[in-house]
């Protein structure tokens, strides 16, 4: 090995150091950015000692290619934090893309080069495959997120089947390869119908239930790029390859069992047509106030517990939960958030919102917790979360979330609840904690109605 | 590139997957959604692969694919790391640590 | 043998230090005796070299510095593994779990 | 590669993965056992995958040595507990003694045939040593421990500068090695400097120092192995130093944090020696009173905990003890065990003691913990526990152990200590729990004055 080599080499190893530290740090808030700073230190050796690498003859397009790629990662970066899943779907994408293509390169030069083994071509085959799947995948999912694609799913008999069958199909021609690498014809049909699958593989997923297939995807781009270092025998990508896909199948599993649901059924179950069949519950009477009467309960009370939920992530009402925070807290009241697992639509999404809004993470209570001291509660303040706070998780065996751990609002003495109206939530079925006795209901956008609520706390105009 | 060798990678595979395991259940649930810009940047390391196959010019084709995956991967460690960041300067911890 | 790959070795070096660690950070405060004992018997793995080295025979010196050596990790292995399992066979939890 | 050799590298790979599961499954007692049968599969396979190896023409010494293997190692592993540290003593002395004669055999061989590369000279320099230092000082640990050797620190001027210069000696001849990798006349001198530098380095360590120093090498010994590693390339060997290695530093860490020294403090501070000088404490007055004393106070308490110490290993009164558990619980007194990290001479010395007398090991708690409940004990037995229930490590700035944490059994209603005279523990200082007026000292050998009060408990006979 020559000394530029040995250098490469050497900035790969601190990489996988880095990477490795960084994810480390982020196990706590306090040295979570130390934990971004290792990444970047990380990424900037291992560019840095790759491009010191002797085989490079011509550094043109990997300067205009690092260009373009910033500028479409800079307004990348920016986009509002509802956005969030989208864009993890958009850069799973990219990953995808980018494992794809260069397993496609890698055929072509070595299938030329005669140094085509059949080790390279078995891991350029699964490469090739994940990554297109991957690609496609992900658009398919951003679409569905971004509702560019119907989000709702598209489904007709025998489709499983077909869709296993494509990707059979796809993985034989790779097999084949195996024996005929020179039987080139076959490569781009494999393209073609990873790129395909990948596309069927979403549709008849509904779109509430992209999170939990974007972390999936998560896991195939890591396992792609895995491939990827297999066939260039780079081990800093086997290495982070296998940082995030693990990531993606942990994060997928949390997210399934907070829903109580299994993988099988969130890829093939078309969940999302519960929605239509369960949505039209018998029409019960509901007890519902003004943000005046809100803002009375609330500053009479002496323990207050804030559910927030997808609702508040919609309607960006984030920073009015924070005014009534300060507003009661200032009076000398207890205020402490509930956050469930899978509040939202992406795992920590509550967290990151009131994050933004400024609250102190140590008032931000996991499910668990915050159960055992509902029962002493005065208030709890449910905002445009609906499925995390519905007792027929713990009791309604026939219920689609039956079995799912819930934040036991109802066991409060008094529940405020605001939505726009008797609605569903993700899970399209009645919610019978708006019924109760005990409950008000206050109709209207979270933002527009807590935003009356902290005017009244604050004392001035009466809505 | 060193010479291949299978069996050194399928080890740096079963170890970086235990470390994965580990390490990402580790994570704090505070910082989920960070997680996941985070290791999506990580993995964006690919990069090092298309630079050398956009750099060596042995064809047009391989040139032009290189440099797409060069663009597609910087996107990535781009966006990855600025929204991560952006992400987690928000969180802060209450003044007086009750 | 595998030809020689300093850095795919230093990369298992380095993950394996990783998993180490948080592996045995991770070990109950309870069972710090037997964990001592097992790590003894685990890294008696050496017993794969000398194994070669005695079995090859390619010189009288090399052979016996090997045997020796086997025998030497195998008192590892058999004292290893028998004293830990002997030491976790004594631990119980209460019989109505309280 | 030979199929031959992919099936050895494959089952290298499997006791790589089962070593790891097995540490895993250590974290919790309930799958403890899977652990060793995971270690013993994976040395299985690793075993098997090895003799399948093509190199091997005969396998006559191979056979003969695991026969001698097993021999030595079956008594070995049917030592009594309280021999647990000379038995890792001896056995990291052959883990060191395996490494050295492999880096030998390796040397000659390879300078034979000429394939004596420059990193294959470093990485045998590193092993050989490891491997010899760690021999010999682990022999020597264990010789102290047996108190074969004189386990007094043995010290002169400028012991320190000789041995570090030993050291570098042997370092320097092999870095002369890597130059001229013919002038083997440098390797036997390396090889007796080592073996030499072991034994000098323990040499001026007391004997009660020899857990720690246990443990520091156990961590030389799975670097040596790593070394190994590098010399054989063989992945499986690195792996497993790896877990050893860290395991071995964690360890000797804990041990100085718990009692507050530092490596150096250990391996150069001659700690022992404080002892004599230490010991004669000024004559106060101390509260001594019989079994029954014991007996009847333990008997009108309500909540008991015991303090089990080194006394209680070497008395091996554990079966008193849970005689005494036994004999209250029976009578619906709540007992519990406070257990401090370096009670004993070994990490988790306590437990293992405890759960031999078949005592759930529930009922054994962490220091932290139990000094909440202290302050509402009524009684706590004090069983040959001396430094751990110390209080001067609280208040005493110039006592050696300040700083130490430990078992705030002062802070309980009453104190009963059992131990054989008023002389000092391992640090050699004075206790003043003893001379406290709500102390109670019962002198006399623990497993007889233990059965003594058991006696009484049970009601037959009165000592
Ligand atoms: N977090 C994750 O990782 C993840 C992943 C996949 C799936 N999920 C699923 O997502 C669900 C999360 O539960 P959730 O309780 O947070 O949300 P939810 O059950 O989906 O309910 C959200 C509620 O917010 C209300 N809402 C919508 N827009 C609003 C606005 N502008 N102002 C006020 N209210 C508004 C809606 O009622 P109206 O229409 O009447 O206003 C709806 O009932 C769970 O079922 C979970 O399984 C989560
Ligand atoms: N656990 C570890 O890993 C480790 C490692 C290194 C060092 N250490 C050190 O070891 C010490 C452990 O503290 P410790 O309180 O457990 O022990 P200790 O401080 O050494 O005291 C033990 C006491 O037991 C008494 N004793 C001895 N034989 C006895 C017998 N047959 N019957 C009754 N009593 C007997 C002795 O007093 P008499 O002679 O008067 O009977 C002695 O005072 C700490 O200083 C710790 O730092 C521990």
């Amino acid at each position: 090995m020559s000394p530029a080599e040995h250098l490469t080499q050497a900035s790969y190893l601190a990489a996988a150091a880095l990477f490795i530290l960084s994810l480390r740090w982020l196990s706590d808030p306090k040295t979570a950015r130390r934990g971004v700073s290792a990444g970047v230190a990380g990424m900037a050796a291992a560019i840095v000692g790759t491009l010191l690498h002797p085989d490079i003859v011509n550094y043109t397009w990997i300067i205009v290619a690092f260009v373009v790629g910033t500028a479409i990662g800079v307004p990348l970066s920016r986009v509002p934090l509802t956005a969030v899943p989208q864009r993890t779907a958009l850069s799973h994408a990219f990953g995808g893309l980018a494992a794809g293509l260069v397993g496609t390169a890698k055929y072509s030069l070595w299938l030329q080069s005669g140094e085509l083994t059949t080790f390279r071509m078995a891991a350029i085959g699964i490469e090739v495959i994940l990554g297109y799947v991957t690609f496609t995948g992900s658009l398919m999912a951003a679409g569905k997120l971004m509702e560019i694609v119907p989000t709702r799913p598209m489904t007709y008999r025998g489709q499983n089947v077909v869709n296993l069958g494509l990707l059979a199909i796809a993985a034989g021609a790779a097999v084949l390869l195996l024996f005929r690498p020179g039987s080139w014809q076959l490569f781009p049909a494999i393209i073609v119908l990873s790129l395909l699958f990948g596309v069927l593989l979403i549709m008849p997923i509904g779109g509430a239930d992209m999170p939990t297939v974007i972390s999936l995807l998560n896991a195939y781009a890591g396992l792609s790029a895995v491939a990827m270092g297999f066939v260039l025998e780079n081990k800093v990508l086997i290495t982070a390859g296998a940082l995030d896909g693990s990531s993606g199948l942990i994060l997928s599993i949390i997210m399934c069992r907070a829903m109580n649901r299994s993988f099988t059924n969130v890829l093939f179950g078309a969940f999302g047509q519960v929605q239509a069949s369960a949505a039209g519950g018998e029409a019960r009477t509901v007890k519902s106030g003004t943000a005046r009467d809100a803002a009375d309960l609330l500053e009479n009370a002496s323990k207050v517990v804030i559910v927030p939920g997808y609702g508040m992530a919609v309607a960006q009402a984030q920073h009015r939960v924070k005014e009534i925070y300060d507003q009661l807290t200032k009076r000398g009241i207890d205020v402490k958030f509930a956050i469930h697992p899978v509040a939202g639509r992406m795992p920590g999404h509550m967290n990151v919102l009131l994050a933004e809004a400024d609250l102190p993470y140590d008032a931000l209570i996991e499910m668990d917790e915050i159960n055992r001291d509902l029962p002493q509660t005065d208030v709890v303040l449910v905002v445009g979360a609906n499925d995390v706070v519905n007792p027929a998780a713990r009791h309604d065996a026939k219920s689609p979330i039956y079995g799912m751990p819930i934040i036991d609002a109802d066991r409060a003495k008094f529940v405020i609840a605001n939505k726009r109206s008797m609605n569903p939530g993700f899970a399209g079925i009645d919610n019978e904690l708006y019924y109760a006795d005990n409950t008000l209901m206050i109709f209207g956008d979270a933002k527009a109605v807590l935003g009356d609520v902290v005017k009244v706390l604050a004392g001035d105009a009466t809505p | 590139m060193p010479v291949l060798d299978l069996w050194s990678m399928a080890f740096v595979f079963l170890l970086a997957t235990f470390v994965g395991f580990q390490v990402i259940q580790n994570v704090s649930r505070l910082l989920h959604t960070p997680l996941m810009s985070l290791t999506n940047a990580i993995s964006a390391i690919a990069v090092v692969g298309s630079i050398i196959i956009a750099g060596e010019e042995k064809t047009t084709f391989s040139t032009i694919l290189g440099t797409v995956a060069v663009a597609a991967s910087m996107t990535n460690i781009v966006s990855g790391f600025l929204i991560t960041d952006r992400m987690l300067k928000m969180f802060r911890q209450r003044r007086p640590p009750s």
